[in-house]
């Protein structure tokens, strides 16, 4: 059994503790500490790496304590790693390392705890993604929380921070709760915790309604954790007053690790007893594209840089829910390699705007307009990345959205390209505007700029030049989405690592009986995943429709027509309405959206005749009983799978 | 009596987002959610127990005495120290929030933060 | 059916236990409904004890003395000397 | 919204989520009829693998050790976080280090209650220590001891002056202290895997009689870790908000409160 897997989540747990221990003892070495931190979390990023490649071959199980299954019963906890889980832990340890060397010189004054919570954070990550067992799940989703809450009220002399992270607590932690009952209430009729078990169990007849309600409440916090409409609202107000490096994390790699456990709560445990395919994808489809649509409008119109790039990830979350809501392995590959390049790029951005507080002491547009110039790398680096933002075709982000729009279509292009091009336009009219003062000077809306002024800086600020540990880590994240973007053969790798994922009873074969799968069965035929000219089209319309936008954003006094034109007051004021920051309204939005979301379930599920599930795909159940258990040679899955 | 727990249950979750939902304090909000997380408690032990079980410790009992289900209660073990922890970060929050602010109310905190 | 898998000096005739069960259950409910209702802040604290008492003798009704006697240490007694250690933080100002 | 439009929205949807709640509740095997494999699964060979008769705290520090490792950085970040959430900040300055008496009529601690604390201090660590090593053999467990010894040490500030309790619990010696408190559980881990074995199992010997104090391996040593964690956490978070209600006022800075 590989050595590695535990080691990948321990290694930075015993690391925090160390720096905790220590830190009191080294008063004189600080930096002493803040170096063992950031070793171990690029060490967690390599083993991450090293495990990624070996799992492509077969997935790889690694029991806790030793204890195995015994005939489909698992009684311990274990690790099930497939490549795309351990991508995006490998994801995860890569941000966090680039934050934590931003934040060397960042932060005026690093008490102890800020690399020890960012440490735990990180195994919180490592270890939501590769778990197998769905209350491990519940307590890695809570270790993330936990530090999360802690790192975003990391500076209590602010009065953003306090209120940020307490609407931000509050709201997770109702969504975690109603995760647990939802694991207990599929506990109740299974009486397993393991995945792979409660997907066998629970595929042995047709859904009934326990089934789907527990689907429900289970992916009810990880909704909320990954911003979909109508639970995203506690996102902008904790990353607008998160520290810089936190915002990294938060947009980089949290939103996206909600959508990556409600596809392995769909994939490795409900799918197959859902059914209902079709309905279920629409229904998420759906919520994609509301998400993605609102994250782009509120971008666009928000003066609050960091605001603005958190509205900018609600958008992209909706974009990842479309990808893997068209549930075949081209979509998910898409969306997959989608956040691996709108981690790096937009974690480039985050960190341009800390150089930029961190330099100038602000980050309202308004006020930082024209006075950029002289920071002429970071300006650079800022507009590539929102070149990358708006999918410019050598990016991965350009890749992922390719590979999207060709498994669902061309009906999804029109809507993918506006989503870009006001997101990644809101970010070019931030660089134009700050970094080159471009265009003419923009109106000071009084309510927003009283709350970025809010925003001193972190620092004594005012420093002349960019010290090296801040500026290296964004160019190295930039170069990389494009390097990735570049890269041959990563289509098929990725595709193959999709259709892994997708494979449930190829799943179970490997947690409960040990058997090593190296040709996982397609549910739904793998998709090209060549470059074709309508992505380079589509790719190159977002980039010109963002700098449109951009340029709209910056001229518009002098266009003819939209001189007329002034910012509605009406459209500002049902903007506050909605994102109100007051906590009550956040948990009445939980509470409507999954009222709404069980009326629609209930209806597609349970009224629409429960079609035995057979029909629609290969029975993980019965599958596993003739595919010999126990079989050392790999069990060659022969059999049909039916297109959907 | 089947099915008398599991309505408690659904009671004591709506009541306790009734409090989150309506609370003008945010400690009472905070209370409100150690009310939402005990009903998982009350769910968790519901699900596990067994009619005429006892109590899964054989010290004195004889080793295979059918008993109650140890998973949910260590489970629920895990969950009582992670509302421990997530209670008291709120709470200091809710200290800095009243020494910035200077009132407790969400209404007024989202005010004030503009 | 007297329910009984096997007599140990501890199991409770069945139809003792269900009702034994009820009445608790009953108890938590209106604990719960009075803790949320209940806004004076130290009033709403003390209920809360009240509250955890409760809960903890419902799951030692459920058989789960471990969970009973961590409601009672953390549930009953640490959380609500951490909150009124905060509500006497915060009350401060207003006098 | 305004609260009257929350209120109402609140329970036409509250209403509805909990239909939805209550429509799968219905749809469990019943109370009293727990169908699952899990547990009886553990139930038949707990005694004969770990040798414990205290089958919750096996499953919590054996077969799912994982998960409690989690939860005590839970609880570890938790300890972090109130201490960086509520550390003196520039505005503020302690106050002189009498106790809180000045603005508010509080008359001292009557000598009754000094008394009892005080002789109470000891049963209570003496409980504590109990629960915290007794985790294989009865319901008691790590957490349980671990909260018991901070309320012992809640009691000292009952008994005396709240400085004696800060002699008692330094700060930073109360961060070592859970640090290795947690740090430990993680470590008896590693050690498994340092010598080959899958992490966190439970290698030592098992000892002959089932339940007794030295029976049942890592599972007591891992239990008596998590004691000193839980209780140097809760130590900490309590001394921190203590340190807020009694020492920490805002003096000069302009800002005001």
């Amino acid at each position: 059994m590989d050595q590695l897997l535990p080691l990948v989540v321990v290694v930075p747990l015993l690391v925090a503790a160390a720096v905790t221990a220590f830190g009191p003892l080294l008063r004189s070495r600080r930096r002493l500490l803040d170096l063992a931190a950031i070793l171990a979390a690029a060490a967690v990023a390599v083993m991450l790496c090293v495990i990624m490649v070996r799992t492509a071959g077969g997935d790889q199980v690694y029991w806790f304590g030793g204890f195995r299954p015994a005939h489909g019963v698992s009684i311990g906890i274990d690790f099930e790693v497939q490549p795309i889980s351990a991508g995006l832990a490998c994801l995860a340890a890569v941000l966090v390392t680039a934050a934590m060397t931003f934040s060397w010189r960042y932060f005026e004054r690093v008490a102890t705890y800020f690399q020890a919570l960012m440490l735990t954070f990180l195994a919180g990550i490592v270890g939501f993604c590769l778990t197998g067992d769905l209350f491990d799940l519940f307590v890695w989703f809570e270790l993330m929380g936990v530090s999360a809450y802690a790192l975003t009220a990391y500076r209590p002399e602010e009065r953003g921070p306090i209120q940020g992270a307490l609407n931000f607590a509050i709201t997770n932690s109702v969504g975690a709760y109603l995760s647990l009952s939802g694991i207990a209430l599929i506990y109740g009729q299974t009486g397993a915790l393991n995945m792979a078990q409660i997907g066998v169990a629970v595929a042995k007849h047709p859904a009934d309604r326990l089934v789907v309600v527990a689907f429900l409440l289970v992916i009810a916090g990880l909704l909320i954790k990954s911003a979909i409409v109508p639970f995203h609202f506690w996102l902008a107000d904790a990353h607008a007053v998160a520290p810089t490096p936190v915002c990294v994390l938060f947009s980089g790699v949290m939103v996206e690790l909600g959508l990556y456990g409600i596809a392995r709560v769909y994939w490795s445990v409900f799918g197959q007893a859902l059914g209902h395919r079709a309905a279920i994808s629409h229904v998420f489809l759906a919520l994609g594209l509301l998400t993605a649509v609102t994250g782009a409008v509120f971008c666009f119109r928000e003066r609050h840089i960091k605001r603005m790039l958190a509205f900018s990830t609600i958008s992209h979350a909706g974009m990842f829910l479309i990808g893997i809501a068209l549930l075949t392995p081209l979509g998910l590959a898409g969306a997959a390699v989608y956040v691996i390049g709108h981690g790096l790029v937009k974690a480039a951005l985050f960190l341009c705007t800390g150089i930029v507080l961190h330099r100038l002491g602000s980050v309202n547009e308004p006020w930082l307009h024209g006075r950029g110039r002289p920071l002429r790398v970071t300006g650079v680096v800022f507009t590539l990345a929102g070149l990358g933002l708006a999918d410019l075709p050598p990016f991965a982000t350009f890749l992922g959205k390719g590979w999207i729009e060709a498994s669902a279509g061309p009906w999804l292009i029109p809507v993918l390209i506006v989503c870009s091009s006001l997101a990644g336009g809101a970010v070019l009219r931030v660089a134009g505007g700050v970094f080159y003062g471009l265009g003419d000077r923009p109106t000071e809306d009084p309510q927003m700029a009283r709350e970025a002024a809010e925003e001193t800086s972190e620092t004594a600020g005012g420093k002349n030049r960019t010290p090296l540990t801040m500026i290296v880590p964004p160019a190295i994240l930039v170069v990389a989405a494009i390097v990735i973007g570049v890269i041959g053969q990563l289509g098929h790798f990725v595709q193959a690592a999709a259709v892994r994922f997708e494979d449930e009873a190829g799943y179970d074969a490997t947690v409960l009986h040990g058997a090593h799968i190296t040709h996982p069965v397609a549910l739904s035929a793998a998709g090209p995943t060549a470059v074709t000219a309508t992505d380079v089209l589509a790719g190159l319309g977002s980039v010109l429709g963002a700098l449109i936008m951009a340029g709209l954003a910056l001229y518009w006094r002098r266009l003819p027509l939209l001189r007329a034109y002034r910012p509605s007051a009406s459209l500002a004021a049902s903007a506050r309405r909605f994102q109100s920051g007051v906590v009550n309204d956040y948990i009445t939005w939980v509470v409507i959206g999954l009222a709404c979301l069980g009326g629609v379930f209930a209806f597609v599920i349970r009224l629409a005749g429960s079609v035995p599930p057979a029909s629609d795909l290969t029975p993980r159940a019965s599958r596993i009983s003739h595919a010999s258990p126990l079989l050392p040679a790999p069990s060659h899955n022969v059999v049909t799978t039916t297109r959907l | 009596m089947q099915v008398f727990p599991f309505i408690v249950v659904a009671w004591i979750l709506a009541v306790g987002l009734y409090g989150v939902v309506t609370s003008r304090h945010l400690v009472h909000q905070i209370i409100c959610l150690i009310v939402v997380q005990s009903s998982t408690y009350v769910l968790l032990l519901g699900v596990g127990y067994v009619t005429g079980a006892v109590a899964p410790y054989f010290f004195d009992v004889p080793n295979h005495t059918p008993a109650v289900d140890p998973v949910v209660q260590a489970c629920a073990l895990t969950d009582v120290v992670v509302e421990a922890a997530v209670t008291a970060l709120l709470l200091s929050f809710a200290i800095q929030a009243y020494k910035r602010f200077g009132t407790l109310d969400p209404q007024e905190l989202a005010a004030l933060k503009g | 059916m007297n329910g009984l898998a096997v007599q140990t000096p501890y199991t409770v005739p069945v139809g003792m236990m269900d009702a034994l069960q009820i009445t608790l259950l009953v108890l938590v409910a209106a604990g719960a409904t009075a803790v949320v209702l209940i806004r004076a802040p130290v009033r709403q604290v003390l209920m809360l004890s009240t509250y955890g008492v409760l809960l903890a003798v419902l799951f030692l009704a459920f058989q789960a003395p471990d969970v009973t006697l961590s409601e009672l240490t953390v549930g009953a007694v640490l959380l609500p000397a951490v909150l009124l250690l905060t509500l006497a933080k915060v009350r401060k100002k207003e006098q | 919204m305004t609260p009257r439009q929350r209120r109402w929205i609140f329970l036409v949807a509250g209403a509805g989520l909990v239909a939805f709640y209550l429509w799968g509740l219905l749809g469990l095997p019943g109370f009293g009829r727990y169908p699952g494999p899990y547990g009886p699964a553990i139930l038949r060979v707990v005694v004969a693998q770990t040798n414990a008769t205290g089958v919750v705290s096996a499953i919590n520090f054996d077969y799912r050790g994982f998960d409690t490792v989690g939860e005590e950085f839970i609880l570890f970040v938790a300890a972090a976080g109130v201490a960086t959430v509520l550390r003196r900040l520039r505005g503020e300055r302690d106050r002189p280090a009498v106790d809180e008496a000045a603005d508010r009529d509080v008359p001292d601690t009557s000598s009754a209650v000094r008394m009892v604390a005080l002789l109470s201090v000891g049963p209570v660590v003496l409980a504590g220590w109990w629960l915290a090593s007794h985790a294989q053999t009865n319901p008691s467990g790590g957490f349980q001891g671990g909260v018991m010894l901070a309320t012992a040490f809640v009691l000292i500030y009952l008994s005396g002056e709240f400085l004696v309790f800060k002699r008692f619990s330094p700060v930073d010696l109360t961060d070592v202290v859970e640090a290795v408190g947690a740090a430990g559980f993680a470590a008896i881990g590693v050690s498994a895997v340092a010598m080959g074995l899958p992490y966190l199992k439970n290698y030592l010997p098992l000892g002959q009689v089932p339940g007794a104090v030295s029976s049942s391996g890592t599972i007591a040593l891992i239990s008596f870790f998590v004691g000193i964690e839980v209780a140097a956490a809760f130590i900490l978070i309590v001394g921190e908000l203590l340190d807020q209600t009694l020492l920490i006022r805002r003096y000069s800075s302009g800002r005001g409160g």
